[in-house]
């Protein structure tokens, strides 16, 4: 069990709960995972440094969904033919099937990261890769800056402090700075 | 003996010591129908699965879950329905009863619709009850020249065409024994299959769907609400209401109902129009209940949809709450006492524990009511409801008259200072508001700006306050900061029209078969919305404007008119009530959905001569595969929802829901890149035909509204589309999307068999598109597609699932 | 005309063109009852609540709960029932709708108490359909000459008097209704009060108690089970059978049926008889089918309760397996594909994903099933069952003879080997037993004697396995080590003998409601017991010892018949079969547990004299306060058994459940400590009487068998005990504290009202001690007690709970 | 949220679980409740030690409430007269009124400690009081050799390892020890 309150008090899935961990930590199983993908979500449209902390980790190899429709943000800084549009459900849909081709046709992924989804979406699909991308093991994180108990790892709660939305900021860049791809 | 074979009423109740042997009772409604006993030209042979069980639809059930596979998300790991348990099923691990953790969430989903299915149903039968003893049993289902087909749903589902409303309890006989069937397998010990427990889900659905049709066929019926009579003020044309907080006139003694079961608050308006109070007493309401008043009572007004409802009560603005069943603020009680609002519970499901007065003299009761010896009763008999709320009110009002709810300033300075800012009501809050920001800014700054927008994101359910470690009434904190707004939250709507006429889908059944109307969107249910009720609004408005038909009902249908443009007008004073492109219709309450599933029907019984009488798999084939209609559930939340998006999945209709919806647990999802799960049968020789994917979903949420915009567009495609229709809705696919998302959807392409299906003013960048991010080969003299899509266009397609379709093949066949 | 006015039967299914206006339907099981026309002297008028709605008895609930009060204990602190939540209520916070913790927990013992219902409606209708398909509707409901009164519940709840099977048609719809009723109070935004729910809860338990009669009454109709004709082999003198692992020849082609409903299993009992095949085929049974089966079939056996249930399939001795609905494995199919056992399933309440084959030629589902291209069908229609479950055991038998699922030595030893003792399984396994240890006695020191042991504590849930991380077999592993034992397994009880007779009932009813018969001890359903099934034959030992009488029914009458004494015979063997002192009746399955009512009611009716019919407040009020029966539901695990135990509450009859009871959430506890609790009235003058607490509890969980007996024997006074009835219950009460606890119970002297209600034996020393230890006041000359109890011995005292039923006040009221 | 996993591994009851501590500090906790209750289970029969153990506390003032069939285990000792025999639904159910007089007649506790109860009908008693029995705070506290979730405080599982027998007898020594009334 974790040790910190979910973002939704009430969102406690069950004996399994999700790491809280640095941004390094998670930065080095996105360096040493085979085919990580990041899933974004309309939150990132709030502050252009969300996108642009994205297309950072797309420079890094990290292939990007855009759900929601936070495309919008990567299409405005022109960045939009890098991205592919996916459903949220669908996309998770997607990963939980073995033989999914991926968005480049060649295969499914091993470490997903979610960032900037509304926090209850999030955390059923999150639930739903827990629960049934286990073979082969899909490991689904989130660095939104809640806490989320589905995920296999999660930033702590940064949402409800003074300040936050810099020390937020903070853990990204370490986060970027830390994948060695 | 001779009497008897001359025919003509024969009364035998009289006779004593005489014992009559009937074979079978066959009723009027039953026996014109049966095969081969046709009494005239309308009347249709039964079909293959009249009162279908649980396993006679399952073969349809397997053919929609094996293109469209749940997809679970689950909200709980844990398993607690026995005393084995609790047992963690994380990571698909069995409980002790040897079920997994898809096959519970099968079951989950299934106990969800039960839930929702019964929540029609004890409504429908308890509506039933109370007509027929105030009407009688013979009360004519005659809607008019408009409907001559008043019953879809029954007629498909039961075989039935009911003539009075008493036809309705065998309906709800047959609807009451297979609910309890399927609870049954809700057992421990069941299903190990997820695919059986949707299948069962699929089935509670439809009985949901068929629950609907008959509350609402029976309340029509017996208080003539607004049908197929071509009158003023019926159908298309049915009269606009007041919606809002704003509207209720808080001068006069004010009665709130609240519910979904009507008859107490006609009641309430037969007694004011009796006593010539109608302009007296103020008589609004929340959730269905309001919407089902507005159509026997022309007075009433409608306060809010369930999102405010808390904040209703706490206005104090009422001065006695009558409330039904479904959808009532379970402390209610505690509520009303604080605002010294008596309460009156009129059904046997929400009695709150309080006395019952029914039959009590009704002095007595107004007498402990008003001097609040009992903060509230129950009476159940709804035609003793109305003197007794007037009456009360009617005093109240003059006890209430200088109490006032909404905080002072000072007392909003206080509890505005008070916050710390911890952060507890962010976490506690559904949607995550940042609530002690807004406290700051109100304290430190004077700007309750931030408060004030909170009142619309909130939806009311008031957990922040049950964290709040210093007490803050952060409901009514916001209240007061928005209380300008609150007030002056004042919009119209059509009262609930009930069924989309015959006539109607004359003209428009073939525009929407062959895609020229691009589709019928249904904005419908409850109101816990991601992000304020204004999304409601604009997905009406969006649809309505590219000549889509838009059919409304229950809370959305009230939030969407909370909304108006520049120019003041709301969506329905904006646009038409008709059942044709660009029309904008309430169609009622909750039960009144049913209609739109009836309008979907017509289609194919009207407008395509398919048979209706027992044949749902067929017509469910015809709608999944021709009728580009989309379900839109933005703020789904109760059971009911569930069942009801269910009861759409079954008919071939696919639903958004808003991101609160992953909650449900779970999806029906298809898989665009997996070409098998698209075959389908041309049924004009047999063939299989590998299809785009349309619709691509039977139930998927969305994070935004601007991402469900195009999606909605999407579920709208068809496989039956012409070209000039698939153009249509192709251009607004594409356009919702550029212009929500900045950008062209990535999988339109899979939706163009032939260029004449590309939108004509944009034809030669598309095609341009094609070749060069698809590498389609495109002609580009004659300007045809010559390779590249999934298949090419054929007018005569004629799509289906069921093999027992194709021409010349036996009909007989399951 | 005529020859109507004369009589007799008149057939008018042929004539056409002749419409018959009937005012009503009075059918013959209704007519003879109606009010002031009865035909006879039988004939009762009608009660005051025939087939009362949710409101209609909520007065006795109230009364009910007002003196046990709703006790919860939350298992779970969250509600995840709408997409509003997850809601956190801890510490009775409200969620989002504004329930709270309390009434949350309401509704969720409605909800199982809905589900458990349901099963039995569910399946009771399902039975009369098949019934009445195979049959017809005219099965008469004749139990011969010992049961004139048939339906004791139906006559009660329903007002009705059953003549045939079809009478159970309206029953059926009766109960329906009320269930979607019920139902739909589950919805968000319903009931805010406990209470309701609870009242709710109990109404759905009364329900419960007439769908398991009905149940009960269909089959013993149609199936001609044992009842009430006074042959050999009926009543107290039904046959006993064989009950264990032990006794299934596995040489023999072996079918196991599973599950509650008996009709396919009836009709491979049929095929073996015509075929001559009842040496050839072993039919064996788990669960509630099985006991229904020995009803049928005589030569049936009866393999396991449904804690043993995973432990049989993974043993592979069945060649077919056939399941019905209710208790079966969710993973019976994947059980059943690991032995080579096909599936058979015949329900459609538990398909598990099968294809439906009813209706298809029988050669060539034999072929399926045996060459394994399928792993098992569906077969909806009973009577096509027995063919392909008998010719697939014959043919698979064949196949299968060579395969064994025993592990062997070596597999034993290398899988003990592997356990690291990590501790996964007891965190894992609901009682959490130590296996880790076990599997290190086997490992180290080769001690397998741990391991078996386990065997029984175990409840065969499997968890365990699910969280081994060297997937170890566990479940086999401690069956192997307990091999012996196992195969050593071999009981024998009575078939279930259905109804209480009413002679029976003529001789019992002064005795137990004198006291003089100290209890009727009704031990029932599930078996995840505590600490193994030994318990449950250590509960009928001791009442059956003591001359209580002891009705079982369904796992538990299972369980208990698998233990022996000395001399190797079990209870069942030792004891008589009749209803009355020292009798152990096997009454049948969960089904049959409405006999147990049934005799409560008949104390009431036949030896009281009370009226039935519609009459269930005033009978529920009599139980409550004079007949001395408990029930014990020690293994009580699934939502039937929250429904059962609810029905029997309703009644007025208490039950003591095991620990994992507590899971249930809601216990019904009186407070010995609060006497404004126990004023009850006397029925002769109105006087108010303040008795002991008796029953003190109407749902209570013990620990440990050891304090369950004391407990159970406590919950059989009632206030209508005389002074030797008081001190024979007293004695045994004080016997079974002392024998288990080792000390007086601490409230002995609350039992206490003179000095004659004492044991004789042992009257001067508990004088002694009232004196010491209560302060009581003795005159020690006359061995009286002078001050001290509660109240004195009244014996003309009338105790009732209902005003009306005070002699001289309005019968009519309400 | 704890730490430790529940005894019952799916034993995860919400947002509020109890805090693993050592057995001292549930002792300061005693030393200064004010009218503190000892409440055993039958397990306490399996060795003498725990009913000497509860005999020790109960010689520090806290009355005893045996529950199950516990109390043969203090008859045994001549202990009988000292402890109230309660059924501990009933024993609960008092608890969570406040008007309920307690074993002395002279009122209710406000520190409830749990010992030798069978786990999961422990848990749901000690849920009972968690949820219901907040005014006045009724704490309930476990000092088994399970991790309790449901209860405010609770030792640690002691029972997957090795010598847990003797490591748990020595947490209740300390604990006894720390006691000061």
């Amino acid at each position: 069990m974790g040790v910190e309150i979910p973002f939704d008090v009430a969102n406690i899935p069950g004996p399994e709960v999700g790491e809280v961990v640095a941004p390094e930590v998670i930065g080095s199983f996105i360096s040493s995972a085979k085919r990580p993908l990041l899933v974004v979500g309309s939150e990132i449209l709030r502050d252009d440094f969300f996108v642009e902390t994205a297309m950072e980790l797309a420079k890094k190899g990290i292939p990007i969904a855009a759900t929601g429709h936070s495309l919008r943000g990567f299409v405005e800084k022109g960045y939009g033919e890098k991205v592919s549009y996916y459903n949220l459900h669908e996309l998770t849909n997607c990963l939980r099937d073995p033989s999914w081709r991926g968005l480049d046709g060649t295969g499914n992924y091993d470490f997903v990261i979610f960032l900037g989804i509304v926090y209850y979406y999030a955390s059923q699909m999150l639930s739903c890769l827990k629960n049934f991308a286990t073979d082969p093991l899909v490991r689904a994180v989130s660095i939104d800056r809640y806490y989320h108990p589905q995920a296999r790892m999660s930033f702590a709660n940064v949402s409800a402090r003074d300040g936050e939305e810099e020390e937020y900021k903070e853990m990204l860049l370490r986060l970027a700075e830390s994948i060695k791809r | 003996m001779e009497e008897l074979k001359k025919g003509g009423i024969f009364e035998i109740s009289d006779l004593k010591n005489v014992r009559i042997s009937i074979g079978e009772i066959v009723e009027a409604g039953e026996k014109e129908g049966r095969a081969g006993e046709g009494e005239g030209k309308e009347r249709e042979p039964m079909g293959p699965h009249p009162m279908p069980r649980i396993a006679t639809l399952r073969d349809w059930d397997f053919k929609l879950l094996n293109r469209y596979k749940p997809f679970y998300a689950p909200l709980c790991d844990m398993c607690c329905l026995c005393t084995y348990g609790k047992c963690d099923l994380t990571g698909n691990k069995k409980g002790a009863c040897g079920i997994r953790m898809d096959a519970q969430h099968g079951r989950i989903v299934l106990l969800a619709c039960l839930v929702g299915c019964s929540a029609h149903c004890g409504h429908g039968r308890h509506l039933l009850h109370d007509m027929i003893k105030k009407f009688g049993r013979d009360v004519p289902i005659d809607f008019g020249p408009e409907v001559d087909i008043e019953a879809p749903l029954t007629r498909l589902v039961c075989g039935i065409k009911p003539r009075t409303i008493g036809d309705y309890e065998k309906v709800f006989n047959y609807i009451e024994e297979q609910i309890v069937q399927l609870a049954d397998a809700l057992h421990t010990g069941q299903e190990g299959s997820y695919l059986d427990f949707e299948s069962k889900a699929l089935h509670m659905g439809m009985l949901d769907s068929l629950n609907k049709e008959a509350a609402d066929i029976i309340q029509i019926a017996c208080y003539k609400m607004p049908s197929g009579f071509t009158g003023v003020g019926d159908g298309p044309d049915v009269p606009l209401v007041d919606v809002g907080i704003g509207t209720i006139e808080t001068e006069k003694p004010v009665i709130i109902v609240i519910g979904h079961n009507v008859p107490p608050a006609a009641d309430i308006g037969d007694y004011l129009t009796e006593k010539g109070l109608e302009e007296v007493v103020e008589l609004g309401g929340i959730c269905c209940t309001s919407i089902d008043t507005t159509r026997v009572y022309k007075k009433a007004k409608i306060a809010s949809a369930l999102g405010r409802q808390l904040r209703v009560l706490r206005a104090g603005i009422a001065d006695v709450v009558v409330v039904d069943e479904q959808c009532i603020r379970a402390d209610v009680l505690e509520l009303c006492q604080k605002t010294h609002s008596p309460l009156i519970a009129t059904n046997d499901k929400a009695m709150h524990g309080l006395v019952d007065r029914t039959d009590d003299d009704p002095d007595k009761i107004v007498a402990d009511l008003v001097s609040e010896r009992v903060p509230g009763v129950v009476i159940l008999e709804p035609d003793q409801v109305g003197e007794v709320a007037v009456r009360t009110a009617l005093e109240m009002d003059r006890k209430r008259r200088k109490l006032s709810f909404i905080l002072t300033d000072a007392e909003f300075k206080h509890w505005v200072g008070e916050c710390i800012q911890c952060g507890g009501c962010t976490l506690a809050c559904p949607n995550g508001l940042r609530i002690g920001e807004a406290n700051k800014s109100a304290a430190a700054l004077g700007d309750t700006k931030p408060l004030a927008d909170l009142f619309d994101l909130c939806v009311g359910c008031g957990r922040c306050e049950q964290v709040c470690k210093k007490h803050i009434p952060i409901v009514d904190v916001i209240t007061k900061a928005a209380y300008p707004q609150v007030k002056a939250e004042k919009g119209r709507m059509r009262i609930g029209r009930g069924p989309v006429w015959d006539s109607e889908i004359r003209e428009v059944g073939a525009p929407i078969v062959l895609g020229t109307i691009p589709g019928i969107i249904a904005p419908i249910g409850c109101g816990n919305y991601p992000n304020g009720t204004k999304d409601a609004w604009l997905i009406v408005k969006e649809f309505a404007e590219r000549n889509y038909i838009v059919t409304l009902t229950g809370c959305m249908a009230i939030d969407a008119a909370l909304w108006k443009d520049e120019d003041g007008k709301t969506l329905y004073e904006q646009h038409h009530g008709g059942f044709d492109a660009g029309g904008v219709l309430n169609i009622g309450s909750c039960v009144s959905n049913a209609h739109i599933h009836d309008a979907a029907i017509k289609v194919a019984s009207i407008f395509a001569g398919r048979p209706l009488r027992g044949n749902y798999e067929e017509i469910a084939d015809y709608i999944l595969s021709r009728v580009g209609a989309c379900g839109v559930a933005w703020g789904a939340m109760s059971q009911k929802a569930a069942s009801i998006a269910t009861g759409f999945n079954r008919l071939g209709v696919p639903a958004v829901v808003g991101p609160h919806g992953a909650k449900y647990r779970r999806a029906f999802l298809g898989r665009a890149d997996r070409s098998e799960d698209w075959r389908i049968i041309d049924a004009t020789d047999g063939s299989e035909v590998f299809v785009e994917p349309g619709p691509q979903h039977l139930l998927v949420a969305c994070e935004t509204v601007e991402e469900a915009l195009p999606m909605i567009a999407k579920l709208c495609f068809r496989p039956s589309d012409t070209d000039r229709g698939r153009s249509i809705k192709l251009t607004h696919y594409i356009d919702l999307s550029q212009k929500y998302l900045s950008a062209y959807p990535p999988d339109w392409h899979l939706f163009v068999r032939t260029a004449s299906d590309l939108p004509i003013a944009a034809k030669g960048e598309l095609l341009k598109k094609l070749e060069d991010e698809q590498g389609w080969v495109v002609d580009w003299k004659t300007k045809k597609i010559k390779e590249g899509p999934i298949r090419g266009y054929n007018p005569s397609f004629n799509p289906t699932n069921l093999e027992r379709l194709v021409r010349g093949r036996g009909k007989g066949k399951k």
